[in-house]
């Protein structure tokens, strides 16, 4: 496998075992991503502990990168407060398109395995479908 | 693994002829033919000697270089014509395969579409053959009907029932679908149309250039096809229509050129073809796609199509002996184009595609603008492969591995 | 008559740049710059390139190959709509200006244009922003109205009642009149048109490369060009349109990658700039198209803009000099670009046109695509010559010595 | 002059001494040939002596092509029966469009100044526009 491989061995372990993968029924929110052009379908729900997200779960069926994206994303969201929250999606989300951007500009540490399918822009979709998600979720204009 | 090509086709002079693939040698494995061909030097040079020697506004200027430009421009015409058995002022040179059914929907069926009235496509066409019917049955209140397809992908032409129907007013349907590879009984289903009155538009947007199509043999209303698909240039495609039909249509685009008289209130098109050509021509992607069917007839287009068909064969064959795989469309290579789409089981498309990429081969993943068949077979993507000419054994056997690589990878 | 060069400008490198032209030398005077301009190596090279090294479907595949022939897709944009001032996704591919503007009114204007609304043009407008407009008026049942020309070719603004009344739903204009090259002042236009919420629509065919042109300045809701009539290649137009409008308007041409979600009976599209974009991109112009503007920003338009300002004074003073001649528009080369039209007492400009083009001097004649202008004007046609910054005095010398020829032969 | 030039001897002689140009007002017959592209306006006026064409005459305004054009069409077809100026009008159609055709396809002789022109497919329609309204004259189906 080339080194400009996007299959680093993080997201392949975010593939292969999620965190927060399950069922959501108990989520005080639920918000979906679809992504119709390939298929992709995730479902993220959140529980509130007042301002701050308690509990972020997802599930649904999309290729490795966007269910790996959807891993890390829980993880790095979880115990955060709305806000910051918030403005992880907008980082995240300039991190991927911004001109310019580079691998220091990621959000956070946990997320460096996807720096390798930044230049890949058929892709990005898949890594922001649960972010999205996430985004409607907060409910924040 | 290596074996030598076992057909009398040499694919290397092909090769050869392809900048961009004879100079990435073995780096790259392009099966992606089906999305949009390599182009040979003598369609780059056509173009580059178009701006170099003969660029000048065409059926405009008086002097030489326009005359030229003028002349340069009718004779690409005239080979586009001759190429698919049609006479010369009913080819019309459009942007893509895509404007040139838009133009067919705009300006021949919907002022003719009553309420009531059926569109015939099926279950198998591109989202360029799909969305602007399924637009005009809306607003005009019509009916979309889809031809079903058998379990191996060909059509279920005995289940149809009403589509030569006196209220079907169009079939539009595609010689070659880009999913599943499968060739439609055209000739069968335009007959038995011609019969009721009805008019047949065919997507040959995967078979010109790659096959022998003829209008006149398959006596259709309408046929459209693109330039980049079959070794020409990108902007560039071609409609052609029926006498009749070509007096009937409106244009799509109005401006410079297409008019012969303006008033205040009405204006006179001009005959066609240069009623549907409106603006500034494309003189030099006319010349690339000239040079693209003098470049095909020079290598023979049987011998290619047979080299195409033997090459599908092989790579039916190979896919087959892997585990986990489900392949679509018939398994008999005589039956299809070059286009063979497969998925591995557990492992996304999309992954398949990348992880494919990432080893030099080139093949796609997606629903290839068919959503209407990913709906059908329950799935929402697959993974294709498609060939051409330049391409040999060797080019599958490195897919057969990339794909070895990404079951190891994803299992 | 050989008169050195009187500005500080030296075409000498630009003409060295642009094959077709240095190969042909003294034997050809290319002033057919309105119709087409002529190709800088850098643009043709940047075609070729792309099929040569490139080539690949742009927004669909997932290896190296077709990544990369995305982004140089969306840096092409990038370029073009920085060039124009405007955010790059507000910058849409289209095949010509022609298309452009018949989106705008298919996709646009059609949808929101009532019984008794009105469209204002002008007397000037090319064809292909009259066409559409008229049709449309046509079958919505809208009037169609024309702002008239002063004596000396400029807009009349004092006498069109009515422009800016709340029936009026667009005005569509020219920025540059390609007869009679007359620079119109859109920026007062546009300013007294946001304020009553009417919608401006420029035509920029003649302008954008010639002359710095940028959209916010301008403050217009839609501007639209070619690139070929700006050192770039055929087959390629852009699109500009506010956020709002490119929201609110329907795609002239649906097809695949536009669409976001298909279902039987209804389809869901992409956000703009992708929903106009039907079918596969052409990348290879698109990428000639941002080496024109490349090509352009590198030689210094302000530069070449005077150059052709200076040579457009001379060419009008040369031609008055002559007897029985009738040039149109104004005689001060400030107030326009480099067209100039004019005839030649009782020499049909067929015959103008016809003996400068036997001696090298490539004019134009004909109505121009502006047969309102020509009716106003009361002549069926003009010659007309038109600069680009390759050119210089010694082809308005030759110009004015086929003239005389012309005279000579035909008194 | 460059030997190409379309502008010949007999052409030129054509354009200023127009044979048969004048009053259509006793003509039997008059019909238009006109071409908006370029603003030729042209009548063609005939007058019959049973299945002959005794008298043709034209009057209009265009530019030298047409007007020669037009002048030499009265004199090729003047005295000819119906069915010999329609196929004369077939033979010019067919000189001007069919491919391969050469100078020696000429319809008839005292049209070979014509030849010059048929190389520039832009005055096609300033050659026809005379032989297109008398054949319109001739009402031969
Ligand atoms: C003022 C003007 N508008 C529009 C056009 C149309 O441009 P195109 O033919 O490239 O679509 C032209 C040129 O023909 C023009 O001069
Ligand atoms: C079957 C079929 N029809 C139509 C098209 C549209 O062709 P284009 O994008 O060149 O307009 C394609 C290719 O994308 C195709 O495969």
């Amino acid at each position: 496998m080339s080194n400009s491989s996007i299959y680093k061995d993080v997201l392949m372990d975010h593939y292969r075992n999620p965190r927060n993968r399950g069922d959501l029924s108990e989520a005080d929110i639920v918000r979906r991503g679809s992504n119709p052009r390939c298929g992709d379908d995730i479902d993220v729900g959140v529980n509130f502990d007042a301002e701050t997200l308690a509990k972020v779960m997802f599930r649904g069926r999309g290729c490795s990168v966007c269910l790996a994206s959807a891993s890390m994303m829980t993880e790095t969201v979880s115990g955060k407060s709305k806000t910051d929250a918030h403005q992880l999606v907008a980082a995240m989300r300039n991190w991927f398109t911004a001109e310019g951007a580079t691998a220091d500009d990621r959000p956070a540490d946990n997320l460096a395995a996807l720096d390798a399918v930044r230049g890949h822009s058929a892709r990005k979709r898949c890594v922001m479908l649960a972010w999205e998600a996430l985004d409607e979720a907060l409910e924040i204009e | 693994m290596k074996i030598k090509p076992f057909d009398v086709f040499d694919s290397a002079p092909v090769l050869a002829d392809v900048p961009l693939l004879a100079a990435a040698g073995e780096s790259l494995h392009y099966l992606d033919n089906a999305a949009t061909t390599q182009k040979p030097n003598a369609v780059i040079d056509a173009i580059s000697d178009c701006y170099r020697q003969h660029n000048a506004p065409v059926h405009r200027g008086l002097y030489d270089l326009a005359e030229n430009a003028s002349q340069l421009y009718e004779t690409a015409r005239r080979t586009l014509a001759k190429f698919i058995g049609a006479a010369s002022d009913q080819l019309i040179f459009t942007r893509s395969a895509t404007e040139s059914i838009n133009m067919v929907a705009q300006g021949w069926l919907r002022p003719r579409l009553n309420k009531g009235d059926q569109i015939w496509l099926t279950r198998m066409e591109h989202h360029a053959n799909y969305l602007p019917w399924q637009a005009l049955c809306r607003d005009n209140g019509a009916r979309l009907r889809i031809i079903e397809l058998n379990q191996d992908g060909t059509l279920d032409l005995e289940n149809c029932t009403g589509l030569y129907d006196a209220s079907t007013k169009l079939i539009a349907l595609t010689q070659v679908s880009n999913v599943l590879g499968v060739i439609n009984p055209l000739k069968e289903i335009c007959a038995k149309a011609a019969g009721q009155g009805i008019a047949v538009m065919i997507d040959a947007a995967q078979s010109v250039g790659h096959m022998p199509v003829d209008v006149t043999e398959l006596d259709c209303d309408f046929l459209v096809f693109s330039a980049h698909k079959m070794f020409g240039p990108n902007g560039i495609g071609a409609l052609y229509g029926k006498a009749e039909r070509l007096n009937q249509m409106e244009p799509l685009l109005l401006g410079g050129g297409m008019v012969d008289h303006v008033s205040q209130c009405d204006s006179i098109w001009m005959p066609y073809p240069t009623k549907f050509e409106a603006g500034s021509q494309n003189l030099a992607d006319a010349l690339g796609f000239a040079a693209a069917v003098n470049w095909i007839r020079q290598h023979d287009m049987h011998a290619m199509h047979a080299h195409v068909t033997e090459l599908t064969q092989y790579a039916l064959d190979s896919l087959a002996k892997l585990n986990n795989v489900e392949i679509y469309g018939p398994r008999d290579a005589e039956q299809r184009a070059g286009i063979v789409s497969f998925n591995l089981t557990d492992v996304h498309p999309h992954d398949v595609g990348q992880i494919a990429g990432e080893r030099g081969v080139a093949i796609r993943a997606g629903h290839h603008c068919c959503q209407p068949l990913m709906q059908q077979l329950g799935i929402a993507a697959t993974a294709r492969a498609s060939f051409a000419p330049y391409n040999n054994r060797n080019d599958v056997d490195a897919l057969i591995e990339s794909l070895h690589a990404a079951q190891a990878l994803m299992g």
